[in-house]
């Protein structure tokens, strides 16, 4: 059940090639899980951006002095997130929130790896914190194009049992990609089930490793969505259904955490021949 | 508001003048936690086809100046599934609903109309004509007279004459009262206008469109001034011919403009991505521009530009 | 910069790819002022008529979401006053000149191209058989493909085998590519596409079409993904049929998408309103744009988004 | 001659309605006379608003320690406005200046009254020290629909020889309209030119009285402009010509100040039949 609020951005603070903002209003952090995300309202009253741009809740915190609080990690891009990381503190912000399907948690205690790619650190601690809770073990992984696209080391350092950083030019951990560390870090950790935030080649990567040694994964996808609520149809991607049929499904309400076994990976952004209700020959 | 709000599109009767439109709220469930969507006109629902979809592939969505691109391409899980679940929610739920129906050719607007004929939820039923994701442009029936007229007369035929009907119009025609008679006069009750315009954005990177499916339909406050020209040309060439206005409405004043011009109730779409609970703040905002104009009742607003103009 | 920015309209050889667009820049004066108008490709001329025209009452525009809607109604001094004054300035300027051609009927175009034929400075005619804002729409040559036709045919009968001709076409049609074929077919050298989508606002105030004229032409960056669209589809039914594309274009990434979509050359017509050199800062952005991206020259991204696309 | 200066606002101060901004940019105030006005592009950037504002100007500076400077008097009213008002000091905002063509003085020392309702005193103070400058006399008549839309009435007061302000609500001066001051000011100071500035009825009763004693007046209209350069037709009037013509003729490069026996004030909005290129029957 998710909440439209008009939230107040009441912590506006750069870090490395990210901005960490605070937003305080009612309601807002109510039923947050990790993997939940937000949906943000960009521009100036009649601005030319008609759409929400949608962020990982990075924590969520229940009625303090300020009042509930969520807080997003946002990466200016676009026009969007540029006009969004540029907003004074103490500015009125539309957001609703949470939004999606968290990340499924293990019943019972498990040897779990988290492995994020950028920004996709954001929801990483936050589930960190909820796995140890439940008895589970914590190993992470970040990956980056470079340093200043790592977010929030120090607390996943803190919080891991085995803990490994990734950088493409080598700025910080070892130069590479995740995947190149992951199988060592499955054989230390003993894992058995991995949790993925990232860019879409990557989570595929990840994917495909925790399939290899027959352990779930938890992907967390990015899709480009219009609405981030269920009633647009644009963030779709190709899902094989418990019937083992293959659906176009909406990330946004059905996701983003999919089980990464569940995902067509090489077919994202096609719609395979096989799909529920895909075109015929000489259909549409 | 003390105003009186109800209105109707020919015997579609309408408790307030909001609409959601359609693939703009899937089928209603969704809209609900952001605000009561019985209290307001009713819900379009998707265009629903015969069997289940898959639509286009991504990405199906670019953003453009003051508006989007979609090329969704009828995703839906084809008419019996919606039966079955979504109209037995939206039934359940007390909403006034309007199914909107595409077929693939004549003979299928029949058979989707035939299934709806006799369902106590369906209040009213949008002949989707005007859908610009389909590969074949062909089957973008409200670009020629011949083929709206076929559609519309299969459609009445199953429905029996009771069952109101709108037709959906495009915009991209070069005559657009010319379609709007020609359903009319086939059996629609009305017509919905405008469905959005055809566009297409190129890529920077890869300099290929887009959209998965090239072309798209743009729509939001860019195609506003359009949309209420449609409006306007129809409802001076056909006035007893009711009209759902929609096209680019984000407030109450731009939903103003389209009962000005000849619109009996307004369809709201690409604002409820923006901000969820449009439909209902939007129905707040135009009864109150109503009221502040000293009218006490939104039908004496349907069509009021075209009185007594200057020139 | 070092590429090679040089075009072509069919015969019509341009030195760089960006011109004016009709309305938008009156017959260039103005805007030298703010850049030397002899370094981009061209001025095209506001539609001239054979007599003196007066225009719509006023107000004449009404700024939109991301756009504005205009009714001019073609207001000029006439062919000879023009010829004597507009042309003779640009003339002695040394500036690329287009000139736009308006006439009431097929007979008025025909005379006015006439006028044009032996002209020095008349590097080429744009046939306006589109604009929106004449009282009879019987008058939009571009919406039939017979009086599109007749309108070409005439005005190449007038000019002879050599004179660059450039149709320009409205978007407000069911099939633009017929259009356009019947146009190349008739004689002209390549299509500007596009004129302005009809559109219309209601007055908040008096409820009644803000425009002296009621309705008015849309155009700015709301209609830019209409614009490449119809340059696109008429690129791919017509590959050898020269564009001369424009429609909401602000800057260089704007006009690449033309490029690519297949245009040859482009116009800015409503930036140059919100930024008087934009003509000039948009040619240096889209250079910059193509050099960018590693390209030696214009031509080699002309209709790129055509090449092997995906789906 | 205009200019385009990505000009810098260094003040922006409420008075009164109004706000009292300056502008400081290279060359932004070369050659500027009273009754120029400037356009200023409005909102960020891809700003959905396509068109520029025009404002009277009134003052310019030539090269003081911040520059060349030019000061305008906005009135908040739509989008566009309202977003200039609220730019910070050292936001950076597109000016081109100066636009249209001046009031024109009397070649020889004459009693001049000038008359501006609401902002259209923005000009006036800087016309009547130029006037007087000339050996020129100057009354002074400020209308307005209350006390907080009368602006500049101490520098009015200081220079002028007669100074009369009017309020439609008498929260100021006499109660009323300025043409009902207007008669009395005339004869007092034996008026020879009328100098106006305001909303078009105003300047329609302006011309009006000063016809019918015979002495010139010289009206600034203000009609709605897409461009404010020339180029694009929408800001014409009906204007009749030195050879007895009607013509629609713009505002922005003919005018703003118009002889005001010259316009066809009952047919402003229309085209008058026997205009120039008038439609015809069955014509256009
Ligand atoms: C579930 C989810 C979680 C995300 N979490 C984060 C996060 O924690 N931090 C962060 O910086 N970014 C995150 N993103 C990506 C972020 O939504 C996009 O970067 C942002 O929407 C781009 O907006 P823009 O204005 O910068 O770009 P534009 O290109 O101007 O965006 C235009 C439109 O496209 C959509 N869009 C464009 N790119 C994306 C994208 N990658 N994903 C989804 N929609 C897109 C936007 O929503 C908007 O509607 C997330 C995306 C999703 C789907
Ligand atoms: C020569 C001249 C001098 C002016 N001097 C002043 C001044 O000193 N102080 C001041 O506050 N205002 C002045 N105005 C009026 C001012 O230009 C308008 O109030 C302003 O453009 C309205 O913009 P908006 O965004 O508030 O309204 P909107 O309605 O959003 O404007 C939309 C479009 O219409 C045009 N427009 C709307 N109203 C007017 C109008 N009254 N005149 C011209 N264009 C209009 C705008 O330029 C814009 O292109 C002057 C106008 C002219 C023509
Ligand atoms: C994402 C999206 C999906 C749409 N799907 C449909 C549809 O299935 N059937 C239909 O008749 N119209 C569809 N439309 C068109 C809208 O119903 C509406 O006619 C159009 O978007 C203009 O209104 P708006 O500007 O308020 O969105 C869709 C529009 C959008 C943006
Ligand atoms: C104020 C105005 C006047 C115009 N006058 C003409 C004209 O006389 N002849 C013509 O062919 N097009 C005319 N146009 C259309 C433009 O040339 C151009 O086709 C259209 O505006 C789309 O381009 P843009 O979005 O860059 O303005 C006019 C447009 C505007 C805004
Ligand atoms: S973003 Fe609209 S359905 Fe997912
Ligand atoms: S405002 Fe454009 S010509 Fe005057």
């Amino acid at each position: 059940m998710a909440v439209q609020v008009k939230a107040r951005l009441i912590s506006n603070k750069k870090v490395g090639s990210y901005h960490h903002l605070i937003f305080a209003g009612d309601g807002i952090a109510a039923g947050v899980r990790p993997g939940h995300f937000a949906a943000v309202a960009v521009g100036e009253e009649n601005s030319p951006m008609v759409l929400r741009r949608a962020f990982s809740i990075h924590k969520a915190t229940e009625m303090t002095s300020r009042g509930s609080t969520i807080e997003l990690i946002v990466s200016p891009h676009g026009p969007g997130t540029q006009w969004l990381v540029n907003q004074q503190e103490g500015s009125t912000i539309d957001v609703v929130a949470p939004l999606g399907k968290p990340f499924a948690l293990p019943k019972t205690p498990a040897n779990c790896l988290l492995v994020a790619g950028g920004y996709g650190s954001a929801p990483m601690v936050y589930l960190a914190q909820e796995l140890l809770a439940r008895g589970c073990s914590v190993d992470i992984v970040f990956g980056a194009g470079t340093e200043s696209k790592l977010f929030d080391v120090l607390e996943a350092k803190r919080l891991a049992r085995y803990f490994e950083i990734t950088t493409d030019d080598g700025s910080a951990g070892t130069q590479g990609r995740v995947s190149d560390v992951i199988p060592k870090m499955m054989a230390k950790g003993q894992t058995e089930a991995i949790y993925a935030c990232g860019p879409m080649p990557m989570l595929q990567s990840v994917a495909e490793l925790a399939a290899k040694s027959n352990i779930v994964s938890q992907c967390a996808v990015e899709e480009s969505m219009a609405c981030g609520i269920g009633v647009c149809m644009t963030c779709v991607l190709p899902v094989i259904g418990d019937d083992g049929i293959t659906r176009m499904v909406r990330s946004c309400t059905d996701g983003p955490i999919f089980r990464g076994d569940t995902i067509r990976w090489d077919e994202v952004g096609t719609v395979p021949d096989d799909c529920l209700g895909a075109p015929k020959v000489g259909g549409h | 508001m003390t105003i009186v709000i109800s209105t109707s599109l020919g015997n579609l009767k309408l408790a307030a003048p909001v609409l959601t439109a359609s693939g703009c709220a899937a089928a209603g469930k969704e809209l609900d936690q952001f605000f009561d969507i019985t209290k307001i006109g009713g819900i379009v629902t998707k265009s629903i086809m015969l069997e289940a979809r898959s639509g286009r592939p991504t990405p199906r969505m670019a953003e453009t100046p003051s508006g989007m691109l979609n090329s969704i391409g009828l995703q839906g899980p084809g008419i019996d599934s919606f039966i079955e679940k979504d109209l037995a929610w939206l039934a359940n739920r007390g909403a006034t609903t309007v199914v909107s129906i595409a077929g693939n050719n004549v003979e299928e607007f029949g058979r989707l109309a035939g299934k709806l004929r006799d369902h106590p939820a369906v209040a009213g039923i949008e002949i989707n004509i005007s859908c610009p994701n389909v590969a074949n442009r062909g089957l973008v029936f409200a670009c020629n007279v011949g083929s709206a007229t076929d559609v519309v007369t299969s459609v009445r035929r199953n429905v029996g004459p009771e069952m109101p009907l709108l037709a959906k119009l495009s915009p991209d025609v070069t005559d657009i009262v010319e379609i709007a008679r020609a359903v009319r006069d086939a059996g629609a009750n009305g017509v919905s206008v405008i469905n959005t315009v055809l566009g297409m954005v190129i890529d920077q990177k890869t300099l290929k469109p887009v959209l998965g499916g090239r072309t798209g339909g743009l729509s939001g406050p860019a195609i506003r001034p359009v949309a209420v020209r449609c409006v306007y040309q129809i409802h001076a060439a056909l006035p007893d011919l009711p009209i759902l206005g929609m096209g680019g409405i984000r407030n109450g004043k731009d939903a103003l403009e389209f009962i000005a011009a000849g619109a009996s109730a307004i369809s709201v779409g690409t604002a409820t991505f923006g901000d969820p609970s449009a439909p209902m703040r939007i129905q707040n905002e135009l009864t109150a521009e109503i009221e502040s104009r000293g009218f006490e009742s939104l039908k004496e607003v349907i069509g009021i530009a075209h009185e007594k103009e200057s020139n």
